[in-house]
């Protein structure tokens, strides 16, 4: 988007959620400790606040934990009830949090998982475990440009095919690609064409 | 040269007329009748109680822009309407709308002819109506046109075999074909044949609304699934006249369940002296009345029922109305050779 | 126009249509796109296309300040605009472990519920008419109705309320406004037997919704269909017995659940949820307790650093926000809705697959999905 | 007089319309123009005097047959012209046959009937019935039953084999 203004980023731009680790008096559910034990180091950080557990799961195991945690007893999460991202620009050990939000429709519980991500890494689609995640995850593919690898069907669903840039980033100015659009569709059209050509070149 | 050419063309003008305007009224009937059931009031600007509603209408319909589609077959575009209107006035030709009456001392029947083969007559001229329909879907050169068109001609050549096929009890009971001796043969009889035949009655009146294309049998104009049927692409007066053939072939459909079923013209119970008080009232209105009941029942009809699905039609039509309708067919038979 | 895809090997060849359903249709709610292949009048395959409504609500409310987004959530379900606005507010009360007082929750709850029985009017209405029964949708309008003009009374207005504040309501109720509620209750009740007359045992009506559209409970839940539809499969999942909020922890009612899962048993559970709406109602408005309609709310809400998500019941189903507030700015750094709409449309493509055209706009109807909410 | 001038009228639209269904580009056209054909043909039943047949020939030919004519070229979707033949002299020539093989039947006809005495025609007085629907339909149950039966069953098996056919899995 070089023509569009540019965002200004605040002065200290926010580096990501605290995700505090769980007080002292407060115990944590027995799936997790299973998850422990049944993915090795699937689980890099967990956090407790305002009562909702979240998980922080490195990207390349996402596959087995959320395996996990839909098959096992004590856990059975299968009802994935969101999947979403946060776009933190300035982070250094990853741009996006791509969050999942889990609910148990036996056990009646939720937790979050949270897979931090780089801006070029790609993310195993968890569309196999939950078909649920499908529109899901087209979306988060749509507004933050996260590629999810194995997904069936991975189109642009709320923008048009042929959007430029993803929305919800940061990055991304809230009017959209400029004026130029709106005063002068010709222009935005020779320029949109031009920069096809250079994308080929 | 009176009573052959004066008279007849009179008539025709007469009944000509008579049907544009009820048609044009049986579109406020039903607009009215709905929106009673539905606790509304209706049309109610134009003209007291909205009464003169059909003439804004065909005001604004013969006023509004004709548009023919660029990619359309223009020619069948054009006639298409035209062939869907026409059959459904020409069959008044053969309805009786009540007995020989003497008007101003001359002896004038209340039908324009009565010919003897009448019902065939009725049931052939329906039967080239459905082109009207086909045509418009396939001249249109559009998908939602041509998928309600081809549902309407399935629906219309099915379901006219069911009603064939209850005439032809109904032809059994009275030994002819001619309308105005069916009526002849109900007075008779001392019956009229919707006691005699009640089942064939039943499918004819269900046979019917399918044939008209009338809820819950309105597949071909599902505004909710094809966004309005094989007219989606007409406008103006184009539109209107299948709008009218719609409501012409109700008109029809009511007529001839009359004639056939109800007596016709005669009052209730016409062969019971006690009741000859009865006999002050003109003829044609008993048909008015009757005829004018069942147009109520389309009505009423539409207004409670959802609709069925297209294969859920067919198989009404084909696995339940047609085995009825030839069953009655047989029992009708084998009564009548065993009677007479 | 068409792109013929011929099957070998069968006696005749046959080609597929394909047929562009929407974004303007009758009967797709909206300015839904379904793009249908089908095998004479069998659909072989669906392509949901959404997006036509797409506003950027997200976006759009990441930069606000909390509580102009109050007024942002309106315009995404907005046949239930009282719902979304509950649902944002108590996440952002979450955020700031705010403490609600009890007449507040009461109201939300009597609020929420009204809007359920508004959403479900339109709905019965529009899903009936879409099988072509219309008088249903006259009569559902004419008691939802009612239903706006308690709202009008309530805040105001009749679509888009704006009706709550974070921490409480704006406005208490009017006087006499309970009453009236009561009085719709009784109303209410006689209209549902009169729409139930008219559909429920109708042959057509039955066969035009039985066996269409079935999917079992766990499919359901995998393909994440919440609400009445994952209810209609005998899942009995409902935000508000599983985790209360509002008043709902002191309200009496059941959750009413299908066994076939099909269109038919989807509707009947949401005509059992407008029963059981009128049970909440009549014990929320009795039993709504004295006191203030707001919390202790700082002048300047601006939520400690966190991110949290939180579900109610919405007429359509789990309506969850996740909101990541960075504790610096006046606006939520991220503000996400997971939209039960969308979610629920989702699952489209696998219920219409092998049904007719016709069935298709029912599947449509009995989903309940509404576009402003799908796309935001 | 009237009488000739409409039967040259309706003879010659008959085979004005039948010809131009075999010329006319567009199938749906060429339809279109058999239901005129077929109208016509009506037409001249009913100036023959025969209404029951007219009535029939309507209902059968133009409101029944032709509409699953229509149907078909609806479905198939032959609005492109049809590709020429590989081989088009064959055709042609084809046609020369055809034409001369129906031309030697149509003379030898006019040949046999010329030569041979009028037919003498069914004795109406056998038949109790009168009135053109009921002597057709006594007929057709008394001389022509059997040929009437064997036409039934004809019928029949096309039908059933038409349902073979069209029905992939039965």
């Amino acid at each position: 988007m070089a023509d569009a203004p540019a965002h200004v980023p605040k002065a200290a731009a926010p580096t990501g959620p605290p995700d505090p680790p769980p007080p002292a008096d407060v115990t944590a559910p027995a799936f997790i400790a299973t998850l422990h034990a049944a993915v090795p180091g699937g689980v890099t950080h967990v956090s407790y606040w305002l009562g909702d557990w979240t998980l922080v799961v490195p990207a390349a195991l996402i596959l087995q934990v959320a395996q996990h945690l839909r098959d096992a007893a004590d856990a059975a999460f299968d009802f994935c009830s969101d999947v979403t991202a946060t776009d933190w620009p300035p982070r250094a050990e990853g741009r996006f949090d791509v969050v999942y939000c889990l609910y148990s429709t036996r056990h009646r519980h939720r937790v979050r998982l949270k897979v931090i991500l780089g801006e070029q890494q790609p993310l195993a689609s968890v569309t196999g475990v939950w078909p649920a995640a499908g529109w899901l995850e087209r979306e988060v593919y749509d507004m933050f440009g996260v590629g999810f690898t194995g997904h069936p069907d991975r189109r642009r669903i709320l923008m048009p095919e042929d959007w430029q840039g993803h929305p919800q980033r940061k990055d991304y100015p809230l009017e959209g690609p400029g004026e130029l659009l709106l005063e002068n569709p010709i222009e935005w059209l020779k320029l949109r064409q031009s920069r096809e050509q250079a994308d080929i070149e | 040269m009176i009573d052959t050419l004066v008279i007849p063309l009179l008539k025709i003008v007469i009944v000509l007329n008579a049907t544009l305007v009820s048609v044009t009224y049986m579109v406020l009937l039903e607009r009215k009748v709905i929106a009673w059931a539905q606790s509304r009031l209706g049309p109610m600007r134009v003209g007291p109680y909205g009464i003169l509603q059909p003439v804004a209408d065909a005001v604004k319909l013969m006023i509004k822009e004709d548009i023919t589609p660029v990619r359309a077959d223009r020619w069948v575009f054009t006639i298409a309407p035209i062939i869907s209107m026409v059959p459904a006035l020409i069959v008044y030709a053969v309805i009786p709308f009540g007995p020989e009456v003497k008007l101003f001392g001359r002896q004038v029947t209340l039908y324009i002819t009565d010919i003897n083969v009448g019902l065939l007559y009725i049931v052939s001229v329906a039967s080239v109506g459905v082109y009207g329909i086909i045509l418009a879907g396939y001249a249109s050169n559009s998908k939602y046109p041509l998928l309600a068109s081809l549902r309407a001609s399935a629906q219309l050549i099915s379901y006219e075999v069911a009603v064939t096929l209850t005439l032809v009890s109904v032809i059994m009971m009275a030994g002819s074909l001619s309308m105005v001796s069916i009526v002849r043969a109900q007075q008779s009889s001392h019956m009229w044949y919707a006691f005699v035949q009640p089942l064939a009655f039943l499918i004819f009146f269900i046979g019917g609304l399918a044939e008209t294309n009338r809820a819950p049998f309105d597949l071909p104009e599902a505004e909710q699934e094809l966004t309005g049927g094989f007219h989606t692409e007409y406008s103006g007066m184009r539109f209107a006249l299948f709008f009218l053939a719609e409501y012409a072939n109700m008109i029809v459909v009511s007529s001839v369940a009359t004639t056939l079923f109800l007596g016709g013209w005669l009052r209730p119970f016409p062969n019971v002296a006690f009741l000859s008080f009865l006999d002050f009232i003109p003829s044609w209105t008993w048909f008015l009345v009757k005829s004018f009941v069942f147009l109520y029942i389309f009505i009423w009809v539409r207004a409670t029922l959802p609709r069925y699905r297209y294969d859920q039609l067919m198989r009404l039509g084909w696995k339940v109305l047609i085995p009825l309708a030839i069953a009655n067919l047989v029992v009708t038979g084998i009564i009548k050779v065993m009677l007479l | 126009m068409d792109t013929p895809v011929i099957h070998h090997g069968a006696m005749f060849d046959t080609n597929e249509l394909v047929l562009n359903m929407g974004p303007q249709h009758p009967s797709t709610h909206g300015v839904l796109r379904v793009v249908l292949r089908l095998d004479g009048e069998k659909v072989v395959d669906a392509d949901v296309v959404i997006g036509y409504l797409h506003r950027g609500i997200e976006k759009l409310s990441e930069n606000r300040n909390w509580t102009q987004i109050i007024l942002l959530t309106d315009r995404m379900d907005y046949v239930a605009a009282a719902t979304n606005n509950v649902g944002y507010c108590e996440t952002v009360e979450k955020l700031m472990s705010l403490e609600v007082p009890r007449r507040a929750r009461y109201v939300r709850t009597i609020l929420c519920e009204l809007q359920r029985i508004a959403s479900h009017c339109l709905w019965v209405g529009t899903h009936a008419m879409d099988i072509g029964a219309m008088t249903v949708f006259l009569y559902a309008f004419r008691e939802r109705e009612l239903i706006l003009d308690l709202f009008e009374e309530m805040c105001g207005a009749r679509l888009t309320y704006n009706s709550m504040r974070i921490g409480g309501l704006p406005l208490d109720i009017p006087p006499g406004w309970d009453k009236k509620v009561l009085e719709f209750c009784t109303i209410m009740a006689t209209k549902i037997d009169e729409y139930e007359e008219l559909l429920t045992h109708n042959r057509i009506w039955l066969e035009r919704t039985k066996g269409i559209g079935v999917i079992d409970g766990p499919a359901a839940v995998a393909l994440g269909l919440s609400g009445p539809p994952l209810r209609g499969s005998g899942v009995p999942r409902d935000v508000r017995k599983d985790e209360p909020y509002a008043a709902y922890d002191e309200m009496e009612f059941d959750v009413p659940i299908g066994t076939a899962g099909d269109t038919y048993d989807r509707y009947l559970v949401r005509l059992e949820e407008f029963r059981q709406s009128l049970r909440v109602i009549r014990q929320a408005t009795e039993g709504i307790p004295e006191g203030p309609i707001v919390g202790k709310v700082p002048r300047l809400i601006k939520p400690p650093a966190g991110e949290t998500y939180h579900a109610i019941e919405s007429p359509k189903g789990e309506l969850g926000y996740f909101i990541v507030s960075d504790g610096k700015s006046t606006n939520p750094y991220r503000f996400r809705v997971r939209p039960p709409s969308f979610c629920n449309l989702q699952g489209l493509r696998t219920l219409i697959k092998g049904h007719l055209v016709a069935d298709v706009v029912a599947l449509i109807g009995s989903l309940d999905v509404v576009l402003g909410e799908v796309d935001r | 007089m009237a009488q000739a001038i409409a039967f040259y009228f309706i003879a010659a639209c008959i085979l004005g319309f039948a010809v131009l269904v075999v010329s006319t580009k567009d199938t749906v056209h060429s339809v279109l123009f058999l239901v005129m054909d077929f109208l016509f043909v009506a037409a001249l039943y009913v100036l023959l005097g025969a209404e029951f047949l007219a009535a029939i020939q309507v209902l059968v030919y133009a409101g029944g047959i032709v509409v699953l004519y229509l149907f078909v070229v609806m479905l198939v979707n032959l609005k492109r012209p049809p590709e020429a033949h590989s081989d088009p002299h064959r055709r042609t020539m084809l046609g020369f046959l055809l034409a001369a093989a129906v031309l030697v039947e149509v003379g030898a006809i006019a040949v046999y009937g010329h030569s041979q005495p009028a037919m003498v025609p069914v004795p109406g007085a056998a038949m109790p019935v009168t009135g053109n629907t009921a002597q057709i339909g006594w007929l057709l149950y008394t001389s022509y039953l059997i040929p009437f039966e064997i036409a039934s069953m004809l019928l029949l098996v096309a039908m059933i084999g038409a349902i073979v056919l069209a029905k992939r899995e039965l």
